[in-house]
């Protein structure tokens, strides 16, 4: 098969998907162009990610990729979010195919970005270079 | 329910080809270069394979050349028509945009080697036509390339007006006829073609062999050196029960075209009425001057490789348009010549069905895609943003 | 009786072969680049094949390419070596005077490119030796290219030797091994081998179908443009029925080897003295280091094919060295290379055996050679000038 | 099959095969290098063709050839058979494969060279340019 059986597990019966009308931090990367859009939303209490939802268009790895990426940091505080990459995602997933490596990529980024939106909404300083920015993104070729 | 809906990626070998073919692997056996009854009772099959192959499109046998396939075809067409061409100097080719990678990807390798290629426009229905191709030929123009039927979008290009354009202006045509044969019904006379390819098992015939055929007076020059098989054209020990399988499907499909077809194309009108219920959906491609079999939408907000998924969860094999299986991130360049945006060329299915679909299959499928499209979108950002005013629809 | 002794020509389709393949005419019908487990099922097949064929030579299963054939895998082979040549100005090429004509003919195509091609002479045992390749590597020699074992007279080359010095002086190795897997070990590994080409129906496996071996680190480049199959490197739908039958057949022939082979030998050895015997007549090639079913005599004062068309009559399927059948008057290059006259060489017939063949056939045909050599010496006027004297025998 | 019923009909049982000790005339061509040569013994009673016997080395249809040509001229007048043409030796045969035709040509050249050597050894003249010679023979590529 292309996909590992976790990864089929998490695309049939995505976990976390959804919204959340109210949330703390929203975060959103690649766009309906490439192919691949992810929004994960936040709950935080106390530093704690508290709930965690997700939307994405996006081929079959793309949404598990979101939904394995959800699993792991829901009711984790902040800072381990902030360390998830995008191989501890591949490995949850049992794998993704070479060409597929760049979904677990955009699942790592859609959670940097939430924390990013909630560190500005909060008026929290960061570090700008911690956070992805579309440009230097290399997957797709934007016009 | 398991339903095979990618008739266009690869058919099943008929009953009747494998039963052409089985001989001669364990009992006919002989190399059709060999001197004894062995070798010869195989160069007698390929001679029959030859003649049922020509008379199925309109040739002569000694017209067509047996190949690995229509990459192979494809490739062996154009580089002769290249060569043709180089020793009068004319470095000039058209073709379209929306030609399979075997003839695109052929075309990109002599533009590297120095040649102009023209890649006509295509409307949004799918087709050329004549006139565009009329106005494209210069007196440089080595070849012109079209194919017969689009793998993606079915549509079904003018290939006697351009045949007859090309053979008044004196250029070597050729035809991608790889989604056509056993299809739609083909005459290389009356279709004025030099050149042809097809590949046997896009209609009930084994894989890896095709044939090129190629109109008697048209030069054929060598893709590969070797032995003096195929006329000196094509080395290397014919594939015999391919071939025969491929003749015998060929044979097969043609003789009951007439039959076959209106019913395909019904379920397939079935499917197409069917699926434009979907809101926000669109039929790509010319919704008459289409294969039989062909059914190819774009959703908005879901993409295409998610679809096919979920489908295959459902036991339905279709297909997307989007090159992701093969690595690629970029959308099918078919749907983006007829002028699909990128974000709903992601979006689109493609169904091919055969003879040995159903109509309670067709049914199963237009349940399933409905349930498929709505989880997806469901999940989607982008049909969140569309519903909620923030986008505008792209398909109305 | 019937008695098939064409072997080197074709194989009959094994049992093993022929059970790996059928269900994948029309169960497991997918295309390996379909997303769908219709498609996922027929590649998962392709990597199972990769993985067979790699084991029987000691490769890694992404080290094999599947071709049509090795007539393509000799052309691809050497057409990657020489693009790597190019970019580095290097434009000699050293090859033998016995190479089939898959590489013989690629090789005269490149001459008249401007490439530079050294043939090694061979001796008249047949075998060169890796001290003359030695001495023909030059420091702008892109190629090295030696057939494994001969199709006509089944010599043996020492290809781990000749692989070692390529590797020592840094010069891409290819080996036309089609005559000699599944038939003698081989291993990539301790051969130095950078390329190696297969062809499945010289092993019991289906024809239009082979294998390249290309190590990890050596560039590929295609032969044929299109999609993305087999690493971008050989496009077109990939024939999965012939391809599972290739490995089959090769797992099967290796895994039988060391049983086969010497009881092939045997048989060999008994015809070989068996048809020493027949007055004038002379063994072509090395005694021992040859394949363990090749048996190629030259007769003096008859004509090949006679002999071969004779011996059809009698019920064993033979052949010639001479090129009768495709329209070409010349003898055999290679028993010209190995020194014999062209009178003699007019006169080769070669048996090739394989584990179908038994004791009691290899009886009948040394009774019906025997024959045979006997009727047509009786109306040959060049037999009457020999022994009359008027001529002079050239095999004593 | 390769060839015709008929070809396979002469090349398996040669008519006039052998060689006639007392001829009148022989007339070989071809040669061994070039793989085939062919041999025509004549037994000549006023002008008349009264026997003939052939010798040939070659491939299957040389030897079909030989036999047919034999036939076709036995009994016949000296000038009847030197009419004979390789097309009618190859409509005899019903046909023969394009790369085989030369070898119909043998066959006509020999009884040629034979008729030739005929009139030499009786002094009859005879235009040369009516008869074949080697070196104008494209066949075979004498180096
Ligand atoms: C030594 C050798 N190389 C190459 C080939 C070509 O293989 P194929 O006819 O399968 O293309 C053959 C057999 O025909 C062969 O014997
Ligand atoms: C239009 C068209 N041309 C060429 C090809 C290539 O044929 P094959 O994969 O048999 O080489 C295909 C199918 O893959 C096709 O659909």
């Amino acid at each position: 098969m292309l996909y590992s059986e976790t990864v089929m597990d998490h695309f049939r019966h995505p976990r976390n998907v959804g919204v959340i009308e109210d949330a703390d931090a929203v975060g959103e990367v690649g766009n309906a162009k490439c192919g691949d859009i992810m929004r994960m939303y936040l709950k935080i209490n106390d530093g704690v990610i508290t709930d965690v939802k997700f939307e994405t268009f996006g081929c079959g790895s793309a949404i598990a990729a979101s939904s394995m990426a959800t699993e792991m940091i829901k009711g984790k505080p902040l800072i381990e979010a902030l360390s998830l990459t995008n191989k501890a995602v591949v490995e949850a997933l049992n794998g993704l195919p070479a060409h597929k490596i760049h979904c677990s990529v955009l699942a790592e980024e859609a959670i940097k970005k939430a924390i990013e939106d909630y560190y500005k909404r909060n008026g929290i300083e960061y570090d700008k270079r911690d956070f992805p920015d579309c440009d230097s993104c290399s997957y797709c070729q934007n016009e | 329910m398991n339903v095979y809906a990618d008739n266009a990626a690869t058919t099943r070998v008929s009953r009747t080809a494998l039963r052409a073919m089985l001989p001669y692997f364990d009992e006919m056996y002989g190399n059709p270069s060999s001197l004894h009854s062995v070798g010869q009772r195989a160069a007698e099959a390929l001679y029959e394979a030859r003649e049922k192959i020509a008379a199925c499109i309109g040739a002569e046998p000694r017209e067509i050349y047996f190949t690995s396939g229509g990459t192979e075809s494809d490739n062996q067409a154009i580089m002769s028509a290249v060569e043709a061409g180089r020793r009068k100097n004319k470095r000039h080719i058209i073709s379209t945009a929306i030609e399979h990678h075997a003839v695109m990807n052929t075309l990109k390798k002599l533009e590297r080697q120095g040649f102009e290629v023209t890649l006509l426009d295509v409307p949004e229905n799918g087709i050329i036509t004549p006139e565009a191709v009329a106005e494209a030929i210069r007196p440089d123009t080595a070849l012109v390339t079209v194919m017969y039927a689009n793998n993606e979008i079915g549509t079904i290009q003018p290939i006697a007006e351009i045949g007859a354009i090309c053979r008044e202006r004196g250029v070597i045509f050729h035809s991608d006829a790889v989604q056509a044969a056993g299809h739609i019904e083909i005459n290389v006379v009356r279709d004025n073609v030099d050149m042809l390819s097809i590949s046997s098992h896009k209609f009930h015939g084994p894989k890896g062999v095709g044939a090129l055929y190629v109109r008697r007076s048209v030069p054929l020059t060598r893709l590969i050196e070797g032995g003096e098989q195929e006329r000196n054209r094509r080395p290397g020990t014919e594939n015999v029960p391919g071939i025969m399988g491929m003749a015998a499907a060929l044979y097969e499909a043609c003789e009951n075209m007439n039959v076959v077809a209106p019913k395909i194309m019904a379920m397939r009108d079935r499917l197409i009425e069917g699926l434009s219920k979907i809101p926000h959906s669109i039929l790509n491609g010319d919704a008459k001057r289409r294969l039989p079999g062909n059914v190819n939408f774009c959703f908005e907000g879901v993409e295409g490789e998610s679809i096919v998924l979920l489908l295959d969860e459902y036991g339905i094999q279709a297909s997307s348009g989007s090159a992701c299986a093969s690595g690629s991130l970029d959308p099918s360049h078919v749907l983006i010549a007829i002028g699909r945006p990128h974000e709903i060329a992601h979006g689109s299915l493609r169904l091919t069905l055969s003879e040995e679909n159903t109509q309670e299959e067709v049914d199963y499928i237009l349940e399933k895609v409905l349930q498929v499209v709505e989880h997806l979108r469901n999940m989607s950002p982008v049909w969140r943003d569309l519903v909620e005013g923030k986008r505008e629809y792209v398909i109305q």
